[in-house]
């Protein structure tokens, strides 16, 4: 008999999150992130907390409403831009910010959920991103030591998902969210969708609900768009 | 001189038949607009598609649809989503074959620098450190000199660095250069660009060839 | 004295409410069947299923649908399919509660060895090294001696050894047993097995408190 | 416009496979193994091949096929039970062999296919498999250093694959065809229903096509069973 994750909505699901955790946020730029999650985070008002997510929101929306509130104490991205709250934080050192590839980022996710607690990769080799890392040669070329990234929470966006915490992303609102929720000790996923077990087809999941701690059905996604591009009706492709 | 779409449409010519390619963002987007009728190409978006097509029709744009630019796109038949993870594998694991992608500077032993000015901007390495670091074939494309006019194209890079010795070629508004033993090969002039504009917008080491072709676009 | 059956009924008292769980070739297989109605429990199969059913109704069988011990199967509601890759992610990763496993021989400070006979037996180790080394419970399931009738449970394993300080507790057809501080503490006594047919076929140090209950089943 | 890697069949699929190449084969046990390929390397009569897969086959079936033509100097595998002439000739020194864990052979063939040339992993520590290895400790607790595998060609097997070379899996016949995808030079893949581009859905692909270099309709597949469980109509589940 498959194992519930279903909790009532964004308050039980974010009940336990404390001032000075380590939290995850799936999402790239604007695309994927726990909306509901994040709102009820601000409605919380913890506070110092790390957060690790590839970008940092803008403005007024996604982490941006966290920055504003002075909620977090350090970040672990790969690309804040688009953010001139966080900028000013950062170089006015209210903010503490550890930058790391992107592709590091994910992997070290990855790792943090898969117990591999440290891997070799080439990316950063040579720039500030190495500094203090070990180096090793492989096939003559150098690589850096990276370690697995964990958190107490992690939150994700899902398309669909059902009761047993089974999860499918729609397109490119994939993103971190899977490494991520790998990675939580405990992972919350708020979905577009939530649906019986049974009616997702077990060969279509993304993400195995054995990953996920407690699932719920989000409400009111507003999904934003950073770079509405579009062409005109009848322009070639 | 070029443009940013002349730098584009000369890049485009560095593509092969069945390649998988990524495109950073700014004048490397524009790559996909001019590759050669015909040509079996990918473009891989490093936030999570590969077989990325156009923007989408007016009115049709989905939020959970867009490129590395957070631009809002469309996916070719044949396409596939994947998460980050996957992504960088395929980076990582070279079965990307080329990386385009923008510079603030770069150096004449393949150094480049183009994700932070200490103290002014950083916004951060996004995917670059990682494509840098094992992309096969890297093109820069950037404009040869900065908006004060500064070379581009350096002995050494001032910035701190996105990557080491891995750039191999540069195509910027006055010209297509290689990067080997240490120094920058003038390979093309960009029409109308004489040997000598390059030579003195280039600051770092420039080996000029005694034939130096202009590109055909 | 328990049969393979009654060792994996003891087993099943083993599981919680909301536990993911991997068993392993042999006795642990059973233990799905003992489980307490109304439980919620599902069972991992680590080459790439989580919520595996029953065997399937004569003629359903697929053999795209097969657990780590090759047998056809089917798949519960709920249930999911995964790479190896993935699967492992879960074992390391430490998401899966309790690994229940045969042995060929277990040693007082945890050892365990259930893969190789020098120069008789190589089968090989298949998903055991990762379960051992990463599960947070692992139970035993075993016979307490070998054909031979000599004991299973020793000071030190001669087998090659498949994981170190790693097996928690130990079920077998006299007895449960714990594992800490280096020696066996006799937990339980099968039905109708004395402590003293327990003391004599156990080799390694065997702890035994005044009172020892008899298994509730 | 997708990259099409449709060869016309087995032939043209494992054309430029050598005597003495490393070759990865997917599958687990006899499910999801490239029966065609196989068929095809016994036929080509490569020689002296070092094979990289979690089973051997049985005797006269799979892998088996290959072990009783002699064709393989060496195997680096799982779990290699079920086999007499596997054993036979293991033991007699005819054929080397490299026994790793489960878990550590499928994050290795991941490895070699997403450039990471090494990783920590607790399986294996303080037993034949650490054996020359380097022990590092991390929160406490000892991992041993695993090196990525790749391989001159890898045999993958999949249900539905389309002219891009994109693959989906059936139920637990995926495995380990997707690492191994990742970790050949050239992957070959042989399916049961090979499809135009535009037939599968993005979201639902198991493997990109960017890791298939050829891929064929595969013929007549057995699929056996190697325990063929079941219970009676009518019975309890």
């Amino acid at each position: 008999m498959s194992i519930s994750k279903v909790v009532s909505g964004v308050e039980e699901a974010c009940s336990g999150v404390e001032d000075g955790m380590t939290l995850m946020l799936g999402g790239f730029g604007l695309c994927g992130i726990p909306e509901n999650c994040i709102e009820q985070l601000v409605k919380l008002g913890v506070k110092e907390v790390t957060c690790i997510s590839n970008n940092a929101g803008i403005d007024g929306f996604g982490l941006g409403k966290l920055l504003s509130g002075h909620q977090i104490r350090k970040m672990i991205s790969s690309y804040v831009g688009e953010n001139e709250e966080f900028e000013r934080q950062m170089l006015s050192g209210e903010l503490e910010v550890d930058l790391i590839p992107q592709g590091s980022l994910a992997e070290r996710c990855r790792a943090g959920g898969a117990g591999i607690p440290a891997f070799y990769t080439p990316a950063g080799y040579g720039t500030e991103v190495a500094e203090g890392k070990e180096v090793r040669e492989f096939n003559g070329k150098p690589h850096i030591l990276e370690s697995a990234l964990t958190a107490d929470f992690a939150f994700v966006k899902a398309w669909k998902g059902d009761v047993a915490g089974n999860l499918i992303f729609k397109a490119t609102a994939r993103n971190f969210n899977p490494m991520m929720a790998m990675a939580g000790k405990i992972t919350i996923a708020e979905v577009e969708e939530l649906v019986p077990v049974g009616e997702l087809d077990p060969n279509e999941i993304h993400t195995p609900g054995i990953f996920v701690q407690r699932i719920f059905q989000g409400l009111s996604f507003e999904k934003r768009i950073e770079q509405r591009t579009v062409r005109p009706l009848n322009s070639p492709s | 001189m070029l443009d940013k779409n002349g730098i584009a449409t000369r890049i485009a010519q560095e593509v092969r038949d069945g390649w998988y390619v990524n495109l950073g963002i700014g004048i490397p987007t524009l790559v996909a607009n001019h590759i050669q009728k015909g040509m079996e190409v990918e473009f891989q978006s490093e936030n999570g598609i590969l077989g990325m097509g156009p923007f989408p029709i007016e009115g049709s744009e989905d939020a959970d649809l867009i490129n590395a630019g957070k631009q809002t796109i469309t996916a070719m038949p044949g396409a596939v989503y994947f998460d980050s993870a996957t992504s960088f594998a395929m980076i990582r694991g070279r079965h990307v074959q080329l990386t385009v992608l923008g510079a603030m500077e770069v150096s004449s032993n393949g150094d480049i620098a183009n994700w932070k000015i200490p103290g002014k901007m950083v916004k951060g390495m996004g995917g670059a450190m990682d494509l840098v670091a094992s992309a096969d074939n890297i093109v820069v494309a950037m404009m040869h000199t900065n908006r004060a006019g500064e070379s581009k194209l350096l002995p050494t890079c001032s910035l701190p660095l996105t990557g080491v010795g891995c750039v191999k070629r540069v195509v910027t508004n006055l010209a297509v250069l290689d990067i080997k033993d240490g120094a920058f090969h003038l390979i093309e002039r960009a029409p109308g660009v004489s040997v000598q504009e390059i030579i003195d917008a280039t600051a770092g080491e420039l080996i000029v060839p005694s034939d130096v072709p202009e590109m055909t676009l």
